[in-house]
């Protein structure tokens, strides 16, 4: 085990894949002499030359095909998009190229390939550059996604991607990559399309993946610690294939749930959530499924509007405070207000 | 992967001409060696016009479904690039691939058995007419989307420039497709990473109505070339022997020297855009035109002229390529649609847990036994 | 009052407009000399010249943001994306700048535009030419979205979005434009942002949008002759903004809801429908919402195997006697079986 | 529409240089009329230059958030382009947007303010360094996304056009946006339909840290216009006249023949790609030469060196732009920042129902006021 960064976890899962499998190869924007937008490839040019770290033009499309081209003939590329917002001037290549080779040719050649790229806001990036559109990514059938909030996680999923025989959409995000966690030393892949229940409880589920998992933690503990509410939490991991079992079965114990995500409400991968746990977990629900997000705007660039629009932990707790009002047992824990 | 080494048999192309030609003297000086090749050549694009013409027949007794786009017109320019390519050379192409399904070597019952959604089809049924694809034969692909091939063929030139392999990538494209981003992107990468890939523009004049004209700034579209320091040339598509020369000489530059190529061929369209287009938007004389420069009649009208083949035995051909046709239709009839319970096993490679399995009236958790009746 | 089919609601409408306002101009491949891809400007590059019906190249990326750039400075483009799967690759243009503009800039510069395009599926048109993701714009604010089912709702809406000062996304459907209805003579813009309930009955919602509502008014009629179920229909007409309450308030009347979508089913459009349903009318549910949708596959060529995969009338017939059956209420009605 | 006629205040750069010019004698034999021109620009650049060092600094400060590009290096590139055109023209540039907006006559308070986050600021907060837009003076706004305001500013060449308008489109781009697919669309839009638009490729040598080279397969990138048949120039963007001229030329022909241009201007970046950015990848001799090439200092000593103006004068003035700049940054600390309550303001133009206005803990439907304590 090693206590090291998500940034650092990426690092070191990316180099070493690359020394294991000759058909690895990284391509993406700046890279390689830049050493990349967020620094996850730092040295990896110097290491490993241009042929194996290819630094691209400015052209998400065209190098984000060139590698679903070359995965067709069985090199294994992972392209960086240097943010999500900019892998809609992919999306055409992912979404009917990468997602559809496998299955409209009946099954004849796969596509393994990643790519890696990061959402998050909150960094005063202004309408463009702040968006979360992983939604798009899991809905697509013939995709994976998947969308780790621990480096632990970051690392064992990075692994799976890489050698799972389709395209991967692997979702990291800016606020993440210095938070720090234990790392198993050894390569163990995890397993794409399962949640984890990084949490027990049995007061209330929060649901969150990729930073919003992180930030249940956080809430979970802070109402422990403050209040005595036991949080239990599902850190999704996958968006596609999605556990809805693991996330229902939480609910079945707690009776209520409070979705968690980073992207704008209406229509978003909490919506799914929601209208999952309310569909399983019918006769068990006690209150309605809450989901926190993001207020409906393009995201302004002022620091006071960004923070308004934007879930917070203590909108999180707001909402899990009335959702235990609504069932009618926060008053009972700690006492009437 | 599925589409690295296997025995291949020999395609189609190479079984009539052979994988290394030299230029024949001239159309009018036809000598034996290039008569020979002609009347192969000859043979393969009337298997496409004979192919084509069944299949709008097919199209219109509801055999085929979706969107069919045909080849009619475009026989030489087909014949002569599959001529410059050997077998070990990847082949992407757009919607309209029947041709080069054929003349590149896929069995013409499992082509026509694709274009019918039966199970034996080259796709298996789940890719149709805009969609044929066969590992074996190399031919990586027909794309729908207009101009989403061009980045897979550049990444294909990527993997084969990884391995230092010498392999060519031929990648075939419409007139209209040369105004997308996807056009400028790739051929920038394809230039800027020195990849052995040939980009054909097969100019047939029109988009759907829309003329090259109407839709690109530089009508001469092999210019556009320029603008990544690529080579490039513009040939007569009518001519199955230009475009086998010029298309050589780009194939073996890009295997050589592992530098693309732009290579325009400009034919026409017999037909309308997809089958159900009248094209009515067309004048009369443009098509006359076109048809008064038909390269299957005119090889004929040569092959007769310059007596390597009389009439009759090109009639004969004819019939021999009908029953081909035919044989194709029986094949493709007899073949058995893929089986519904079929439908799940094409969306992963490599298996995970909760993938979904559903269809569309099947409940997303067990449904509550003791409810109901 | 005419009745007149979908296909033809739409040209008079646009026709009407270019008549109306200089401002308004249509775009779009194959619009002109080729008179649409589905016909619907059939005539009118004759009737208004090149000027007011351009032809574009294929550019969807460059010519819809040419119409957001035209719109800018006060032109009323109407573009055509000729399906909505190619308009994946005008998403940055239709994302980033026409849903962005008028915020990102604080409000200086409006984007009065339309972007018409159908979606759809069941013609064979395989993967890549069959999907429905206009969640896609459903999901992004600063976008307006609308979706009519009938030959009336596509003249009034196609008015509304015409002289809506924002960039509205307005989804067509190639099943649809065969359809026949009546529709108003005059010239009222119908109200973007309000769903309607299209037949009431007090057994069942049930909510679609597009095709999908036009279906569930077919199984309803059908449930009423057949069985005696009086289902309520609710067609959205909008799906951003989003009217739950509408929805929301036909469930508290019947007590179930089943939700018609097109698009695949794991974060479709339904989920937020589901999700909202479950939330608003929490108390007077008496079954789960369910959801009928695409399965998830990229959608193959093949008839037998695309039927499977397509939601069809009596999977919404079988759908509905499952959730009567779960509340018990069929059986009272039809008796036990 | 926002953007159309209203009274305008005289563009910074037209106070200076007024509207028409004629090319002066020549850099050696600056004349008078030059001379004071030449002062003009070398007042603008200075603005620029100090305007951006203040901006690194209130960076590094956390005045600033997000993303933040200097244009330090490129200020004769970017006076020499705003010389060019009137204030009728229109003007759309990438995220490296503060220069220009200072010359073409946005307040520079204004401008600091919207770095700020402020309310007065010229996207009154909402946008910030990358995205400057002011109607009044018709820049359409700095955009972020690569190459994404090309096809907008192709739109606004079509919305002049199809009024008949005799207004120009300037639209401002890197040289690493040239190998983007909205490029090759837009240019050949323009073209295709003869809309006046001026493309500027502010070549700085670099994307990041990718250099031109290493990005596009034709180095020289003005050349690119020829895929279009679309006229174009290359010049030194470092020498303030030679801009001017040739914009003068481009803006001119796009307002009198209806025809697009593409030009080219090579200069270097001083900075890093970002404020944050230390650009370590860098070779120093290549700084060094890109210092040496300095345009502000080199204007500096040109006019020195030709008597238009004596050093003490070049310090006074830049003692008055110090005054504008820390003018500009007092307005900006003392405006207000956006109330939160005005979230929703800017979602829409046309108000609907239903729209989301419900901040993060906000509850979709009213919480039941029985339930809880
Ligand atoms: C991105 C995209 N836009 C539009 C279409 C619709 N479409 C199909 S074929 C076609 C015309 C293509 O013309 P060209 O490239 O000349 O090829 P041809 O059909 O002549 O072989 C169009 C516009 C599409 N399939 N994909
Ligand atoms: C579509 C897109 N891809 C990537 C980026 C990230 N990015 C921002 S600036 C930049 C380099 C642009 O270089 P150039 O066009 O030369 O402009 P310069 O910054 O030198 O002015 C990149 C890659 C982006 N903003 N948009
Ligand atoms: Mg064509
Ligand atoms: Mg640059």
């Amino acid at each position: 085990m090693a206590h090291i960064s998500y940034r650092q976890a990426l690092h070191d899962t990316l180099r070493s894949e690359l020394q294991r499998d000759e058909n690895v190869l990284l391509m993406g924007e700046e890279i390689g002499r830049f050493e990349g937008s967020y620094k996850i490839t730092a040295g990896m040019l110097d290491e490993f030359g241009p042929k194996r770290v290819r630094d691209t033009p400015i052209a998400e499309e065209g190098f984000t095909g060139a590698a679903v081209g070359a995965a067709m003939l069985g090199l294994r590329p992972v392209v960086e998009i240097m943010t999500i917002n900019f892998s809609l001037l992919a999306l055409d290549q992912i979404m009917n190229h990468a997602a559809k080779i496998y299955g409209m040719f009946g099954g004849q050649c796969s596509v393994p390939m990643v790519i890696r790229t990061p959402g998050g806001g909150g960094q005063q990036l202004a309408a463009t550059h702040s968006q979360n559109v992983e939604l798009f990514y899991a809905f697509t059938p013939g995709l994976k996604v998947v969308a780790p909030s621990s480096p632990a996680d970051a690392k064992a999923l990075l692994l799976a991607s890489i050698r799972d025989d389709d395209p991967v959409l692997f979702l990291e995000n800016l606020a993440l990559y210095n938070t720090k966690g234990e790392v198993p030393d050894t390569d163990e892949p995890g397993e794409i399309g399962r949640a984890a229940v990084t949490r027990t409880g049995s007061d209330i589920t929060l649901v969150g993946y990729s930073r919003m998992a992180h930030v249940a933690l956080q809430v979970a503990e802070r109402l422990a610690a403050d209040e005595g509410i036991e949080a239990e939490v599902v850190d999704l991991r996958s968006l596609r294939p999605l556990d809805r079992q693991t996330v229902v079965d939480s609910v079945k114990k707690t009776n209520c749930a409070v979705v968690l995500e980073d992207d704008w409400l209406t229509y978003g991968i909490g919506a799914e959530l929601a209208a999952s746990i309310s569909d399983g977990a019918f006769d068990w629900l006690d209150a309605p499924v809450r989901r926190v997000a993001m207020a409906e705007v393009p995201l302004p660039y002022a620091k006071p509007l960004e923070s308004a629009a934007l879930p917070s932990a203590d909108d999180v707790v707001t909402v899990i405070h009335q959702t235990l009002d609504a069932v009618g047992r926060r008053s009972d824990r700690v006492g009437a207000r | 992967m599925a589409t690295t080494s296997r025995t291949r048999k020999r395609p189609e192309s190479q079984q009539a001409t052979g994988a290394r030609r030299t230029r024949p003297k001239g159309r009018s000086g036809t000598d034996a060696d290039t008569g020979a090749e002609l009347l192969g050549h000859y043979r393969q694009m009337l298997l496409v016009r004979r192919f084509e013409e069944r299949t709008a027949q097919a199209y219109t007794e509801a055999k085929i479904g979706g969107y069919c786009h045909l080849n009619l017109g475009e026989e030489a320019t087909v014949v002569g690039l599959m001529a410059a390519v050997t077998e070990r050379d990847y082949l992407f192409t757009n919607y309209r691939d029947h041709g080069y399904a054929l003349v590149r070597g896929m069995d013409p019952g499992r082509v026509m058995a694709e274009l019918y959604g039966r199970s034996d089809g080259v796709s298996r049924g789940w890719g149709g007419s805009m969609h044929l694809f066969d590992t074996e034969v190399r031919q990586l692909g027909g794309y729908g989307i207009v101009g989403g091939q061009l980045p897979l063929a550049a990444g294909a030139g990527l993997a084969i420039s990884y391995r230092g392999g010498d392999e060519v990538v031929l990648c075939q494209m419409g007139d209209g497709t040369t105004n997308i981003g996807a056009f400028h992107e790739s051929l920038n990468l394809a230039a800027l990473w020195d990849l052995p890939v040939v980009f054909v523009v097969v100019n047939n004049q029109l988009g759907m109505g829309t003329t090259v004209e109407m839709a690109s700034a530089e009508p001469e579209l092999s210019k556009r070339a320029g603008a990544y320091r690529m080579e490039s040339a513009r040939v007569d598509g009518n001519d199955v022997l230009a475009v086998r020369e010029a298309a050589t000489k780009a194939v073996e530059r890009a295997r050589t020297e592992q530098k693309p190529y732009l290579l325009e061929t400009v034919s026409g369209r017999l037909r309308g855009h997809s089958v159900v287009d009248p094209a009515t938007y067309r004048d009369p004389a443009e098509v006359e035109e076109v048809r008064s420069q038909d390269p299957v009649t005119a090889l004929h009208d040569h092959l007769v002229g310059t007596e390597v083949a009389d009439a009759d035995t090109l009639a004969e051909l004819d019939a021999e390529i009908g029953g081909i046709v035919k044989a194709a239709v029986e094949f493709a009839e007899n073949s058995p649609s893929p089986d519904p319970t079929s439908l799940f096993d094409h969306t992963y490679a490599t298996p995970v847990p909760n993938d979904s399995r559903r269809l569309p009236a099947d409940p997303l958790f067990p449904l509550d036994p003791t409810a109901g009746a």
